[in-house]
């Protein structure tokens, strides 16, 4: 019979710049007693409300994986009054994590599938924790192949570089980056996410997709995809919303009659398809 | 279990009985309006009303509610929780409407997501509700249509009838039981009182104006959501809101936090929000889901007619009517879902002439 | 001739001016008042062929600011490509003068508005008379001779029409916008402005700062923040106010005191020299604020100060949009 | 703030927290030649620098007041030697009203003062800042705005 509205308390481990333009860093959090860590149970794909307490509440998806243990990570960009309260924390401020909330990727769904996932942008944080929870030596066995698009504008905007270069090492999971126009010093893809798709083809048999980005290259992406035969029921996109609560009481972050917040964020092309319109 | 007489000078006895231990709450006039506020004086109450201004879901989910308080020093804070949560409430006087309001408010609290809000339903918890019938409900009540009654009996604890010079007084859960045997002095009711009141319910059941048929709204309701309809019903909208703060059934608020930092401590707040607003779903990069009055008029009906019964098969409407009371506009709702129960038949007509 | 006589003639050649209006293809849309479906109340509406001009009514409860629909420009007063169309108002004095205020403003350009002006003679003070009924129910409102009929379930009650008429109205200056740029109906002359010595703002502000604390806090502190005189009043047209901004959080929305008494403060300094004094913001307070005494504050201080009506016409800029050089400066500090 | 802590406060020689926004130009200058030639003036206010006295916005003055501060006080060029040649115009014409609505809402007139003071008139700044700090103390402290925590 708890306040749903208190947060746990948590301290700022680690702050790391992810992009050159420095308006998206990756925050480390740390529980101040163990117990609160031990509630936070969560799967990859979730979000939590965190908050500066005296400036506000945001919702960020958590970019950890629950298999990285002892901390959560958040990746923020610098978009309004929170996170820049964000942007301008030091080690060791407090920051009030309220959640886990939404229902995340389906990973006992996924079993025994192939996992496509296609990411754009700096929305890549829970595709972060999504992969790095699939090629968890514990979990690895339970998937079939793994194939990570993520597509960018330039190469500065290229997030968690340090875990990209660890998976393109390993041999069973297939990364492809591409970014958008030719820059020196990139070797790899150049060209939009969606003809990246095209060439790659992954196959729609027993598979699911996981695609994540900016809206048009979701519009563009799930084109390509319908067209090699990828049915709306296998691709999962996870929605943005303004939030206010995150426990499906404020009542702002509804399509039609789903809240994002509690019945998604994630939701199959084929619920979207019924849901209105209007997001 | 028997009823009781209660004559309407002993109001101020019931008041002393009760206002030691509860918080007493009861219809007072403030400029003018009909508001439910807490009384120190049983004299300001109001007896010949219709019904508040404002809702009395302004008792348990005030326009402006601390969440918790903090206090920051330097590189920690410190949270404390509500402290005044189980302070017991006496609300005298509220309608079937509005009892019934706070069912839908404590279910649409505890459906979503695997948090309840605790706050509201312990405060809920600790509401002893003493209501009154409606013997002349408004032209512009309509809840008999919506699956209420203006004497609804099933929310309350205590139910008075007015008989006039006395109200007759039927406990109806135990916690009214408790009350009605705490105020010992109330007179037995003899059976004219009774048939009396029986005479009253029928009589107000019959004086409805507004009969409106709510199933097929639903129905039509799935399938008209890009329907042209409404562009007519937000033409004249001006989008304030009023419409929102005033319905007992309204539960969206915001949340915001409020530091005085000059003495480094504050409190996160929330309060009334209304989905009329431009901001209601304006997003940080600039992407408004809904930022025309037409998407915005249209979610209000749609959550009330077409959401909830999707989701918990109950209707979100309790039909007191003050949002038409209140439009500045006069955007009458009974003209909306008479137009949206039109949406069926037009289709058929059309069908049967070509 | 009587009140309601008045009227009869108003709503014949308003019909009359949109059927030809409408006809001749002058506009495409004419936004009026029709027939509420609440007594004491009237509703706005917007129509769009000749047929449905017989909706068009005036009475003394059309209370709207209509020129409110015209920033920001709602979709139903757009074409399919999202720009304006040729737009009808029916305008009484204070609606013309919004639409001048917002011409001035540039929110709107004049040629694609056509005022229909008229002698206005007035409106009902809503609020006094639901205030003297009480609880009882109103079921039908009439203005038959120089007499508001209010009926109810079994009694029935008369109000003179002189007593209850909006206070702006008694001292209403532009009884219909300037002739230059409505087609006025029947003689078009400008009422010789009755020079209204704000007695009741000069004997107010007679009294001791306490007394005058007290009494606005005593009238303010019902206010919900709902903003529907915001809403409702055509000066305020900006798309993100003071009030709504989070970048930074300039205003905690609490309904406690401090924060009703620093919206209510800064809306009238933003009103300063452009309110019209339609008294639309007092008519549509769901909790019955008297909001126009403060608006008439305003107007005093314009007037006095600047000697500056606002909404005459659509060129001069308002009071606080530009300045001169000799402007009074007996409130500075100085050296004594 | 209770009857009690008033009194309290009052008696043991209490000093009033005025804000003053002066205009960069003109007004800080004049202050800082005050300071600079040694004149001596009440240390109750607190500047804040603005571009220009038409920078001060009627919300910077209203937060102030229910922020807590006791006075405020807005100093800009005379007219006409205004950096920006029309910013104190446009402050002169906002002020007026401004002073007119606070008094009309029931604010001491006292509390909120508007002067002009150029670079070169350190005394005079002195001499109305003297006299604003006189009046806001007169006034006693500001207890209209206590939010209840």
């Amino acid at each position: 019979m708890s306040n749903p509205y208190i947060p746990y308390l948590t301290r700022v481990k680690s702050i790391v710049t992810e992009n050159k333009v420095n308006d998206i860093k990756t925050v480390e959090l740390e529980f101040k007693n163990e117990e609160d860590y031990k509630k936070f149970d969560y799967i990859p794909g979730q979000f939590a409300e965190i908050s500066i307490i005296g400036k506000g509440e945001c919702p960020i998806g958590i970019a950890s994986s629950p298999t990285e243990e002892g901390t959560i990570k958040f990746t923020i960009k610098k978009m309004g009054t929170v996170t820049s309260a964000f942007h301008a924390s030091e080690l060791g401020d407090i920051v009030g994590v309220r959640g886990p909330c939404g229902n995340g990727w389906p990973i006992e769904e996924m079993k025994g599938k192939n996992i496509v996932v296609i990411g754009g942008g700096f929305a890549f944080s829970t595709l972060r924790s999504l992969v790095l929870y699939l090629l968890d030596e514990k979990h690895r066995k339970d998937y079939g192949d793994i194939t990570v698009i993520y597509g960018n504008r330039d190469p500065g905007e290229v997030l968690y570089k340090d875990v990209l270069d660890e998976w393109k090492k390993r041999d069973d999971i297939k990364v492809v980056l591409t970014i958008d126009r030719e820059a020196e010093g990139w070797t790899e893809e150049v060209g939009f996410v969606a003809p990246i798709v095209k060439k790659v083809a992954p196959s729609p048999d027993n598979a699911i997709a996981v695609v994540c980005g900016p809206p048009i290259m979701i519009k563009t992406t799930i084109a390509v995809m319908e067209e090699l035969n990828w049915g709306p029921e296998a691709i999962l996109n996870s929605l943005e919303a303004r939030m206010k609560c995150g426990i499906g009481k404020c009542g702002r972050c509804n399509i039609g009659n789903k809240f994002i917040c509690t019945d998604g964020p994630v939701f199959s092309l084929a619920e979207l398809k019924e849901l209105p319109d209007e997001y | 279990m028997e009823q009781k007489i209660l004559k309407k000078e002993d109001i101020g006895k019931l008041y002393n009985e009760f206002s030691s231990e509860y918080k007493f709450y009861a219809p007072i006039k403030q400029k003018g309006n009909i508001v439910f506020e807490r009384i120190e004086n049983p004299d300001d109450i109001v007896l010949d009303y219709l019904n508040s201004r404002i809702p009395p879901k302004s008792i348990l989910f005030p326009q402006m509610e601390v969440l918790f308080e903090y206090k920051l020093d330097d590189k920690d804070v410190e949270i404390t929780d509500r402290q005044d949560l189980d302070e017991k409430f006496m609300i005298f006087g509220i309608r079937p409407c509005d009892a019934y309001s706070y069912e839908l408010f404590a279910n649409f609290f505890s459906f979503h997501g695997n948090w309840k809000d605790e706050i509201y339903l312990k405060k809920k918890e600790n509401t002893t509700l003493i209501g009154i019938g409606c013997n002349t409900p408004r032209s512009t009540c309509f809840c008999t249509s919506v699956g209420g009654h203006p004497f609804n009996k099933e929310n309350m604890d205590v139910f008075l009838t007015d008989l006039g010079e006395t109200y007759l007084v039927e406990a109806i859960s135990d916690k009214g039981k408790e009350i009605v045997k705490k105020l010992s002095w109330l007179s037995d009711a003899a059976d004219k009182d009774v048939k009396k009141s029986e005479e009253l319910a029928k009589k107000a059941e019959e004086s409805f104006v507004t009969q409106i048929d709510v199933d097929t709204i639903v129905k039509n309701l799935e399938k008209s959501f890009d329907h042209p309809v409404w562009d007519e019903i937000s033409e004249v909208c001006i989008g304030c809101g009023s419409c929102s703060y005033l319905c007992p059934t309204c539960t969206c608020f915001d949340v915001i936090d409020e530091t005085d930092q000059y003495n480094n401590k504050g409190r996160r707040v929330r309060i009334w929000d209304t989905c009329q607003s431009c901001l209601y779903t304006l997003e940080t990069s600039g992407h408004n889901p809904r930022d025309t009055k037409i998407q915005r008029c249209r979610n209000r009906i749609m959550h009330k007619f077409s959401y909830y019964p999707a989701n918990y098969d109950l209707l979100g409407c309790v039909g007191c009517g003050r949002c038409i009371m209140v439009c500045p506009a006069n955007n009458d709702l009974r003209d909306h879902l008479a137009k949206i129960e039109k949406i069926g038949k037009e289709e058929k007509e059309e069908k049967a002439v070509v | 001739m009587t009140i309601e006589a008045e009227n009869k003639e108003i709503e014949a050649s308003i019909r009359d001016v949109a059927k030809k209006m409408l006809s001749e293809k002058q506009v495409d849309v004419i936004i009026g008042y029709s027939q509420g479906t609440l007594p004491l109340s009237s509703t706005p509406i917007v129509i769009r062929n000749e047929e449905q001009v017989d909706n068009l009514i005036w009475d003394n409860l059309c209370y709207i600011n209509l020129a409110r629909y015209l920033a920001p420009l709602m979709p139903q007063l757009c074409d399919s490509e999202g720009n304006a169309l040729k737009i009808g108002i029916v305008s009484k004095g204070c609606v013309g003068r919004a639409v001048n205020l917002l011409a001035a403003e540039k929110q709107i350009d004049l040629d694609k508005v056509k005022m229909i002006g008229f002698n206005c003679n007035g409106n009902v003070n809503r609020s006094k008379i639901a205030m003297e009924i009480g609880e009882k129910e109103i079921l039908d409102v009439s203005i038959t001779g120089n007499e508001i009929i209010v009926k109810g379930k079994d009694w029935e009650q008369n109000f003179p029409y002189s007593e209850y008429i909006n206070e702006l109205c008694k001292v209403c200056q532009v009884k219909i916008p300037s002739a230059t740029e409505a087609t006025c109906l029947g003689e078009c002359q400008q009422l010789e402005s009755i020079n209204d010595e704000f007695a009741d703002i000069d004997e107010f502000e007679a009294k001791s700062t306490e007394e005058k604390w007290d009494y606005i806090k005593k009238e303010l502190e019902v206010c919900t923040l709902c903003y529907s005189c915001r809403q409702a009043c055509p000066a305020c047209y900006c798309n993100l106010c003071f009030v709504d901004q989070n970048k930074p959080i300039w205003f905690n929305k609490t309904t406690e005191y401090t924060d009703i008494f620093t919206f209510h403060l800064i809306r009238s300094m933003h009103l300063a020299g452009r309110c019209v004094a339609c008294g639309a913001c007092s008519s549509v307070c769901p909790v019955g604020i008297d909001l126009n005494f403060i608006t008439r504050k305003l107007e005093k201080i314009v007037k006095t100060r600047f000697n500056y009506t606002s909404g005459l016409n659509a060129k001069t800029l308002p009071p606080m949009m530009n300045f001169k050089m000799e402007d009074a400066e007996e409130f500075m500090l100085e050296e004594d | 703030m209770t009857e009690t802590v008033l009194e309290k406060k009052v008696e043991e020689k209490w000093e009033p927290k005025i804000i003053a926004f002066l205009c960069n130009w003109c007004s800080y200058a004049g202050a800082d030649l005050a300071g600079v030639s040694r004149i001596q003036y009440p240390p109750n206010i607190r500047i804040v620098r603005v571009p220009c006295s038409g920078r001060v916005n009627p919300y910077f003055i209203i937060k102030s007041l229910t922020d807590g501060w006791d006075g405020v006080v807005v100093s800009g060029c005379h007219p006409g030697d205004c950096h920006y040649i029309s910013g104190n115009l446009v402050a002169r014409r906002r002020f007026a009203i401004l002073k007119e609505l606070l008094e009309f809402f029931g604010i001491e007139p006292g509390r909120v003062n508007f002067m002009w003071a150029s670079a070169a008139e350190g005394e005079r700044f002195a001499v109305l800042i003297r006299k604003a700090t006189k009046m806001v103390k007169e006034l006693g402290p500001n207890t209209k705005f206590q939010k209840e925590w």
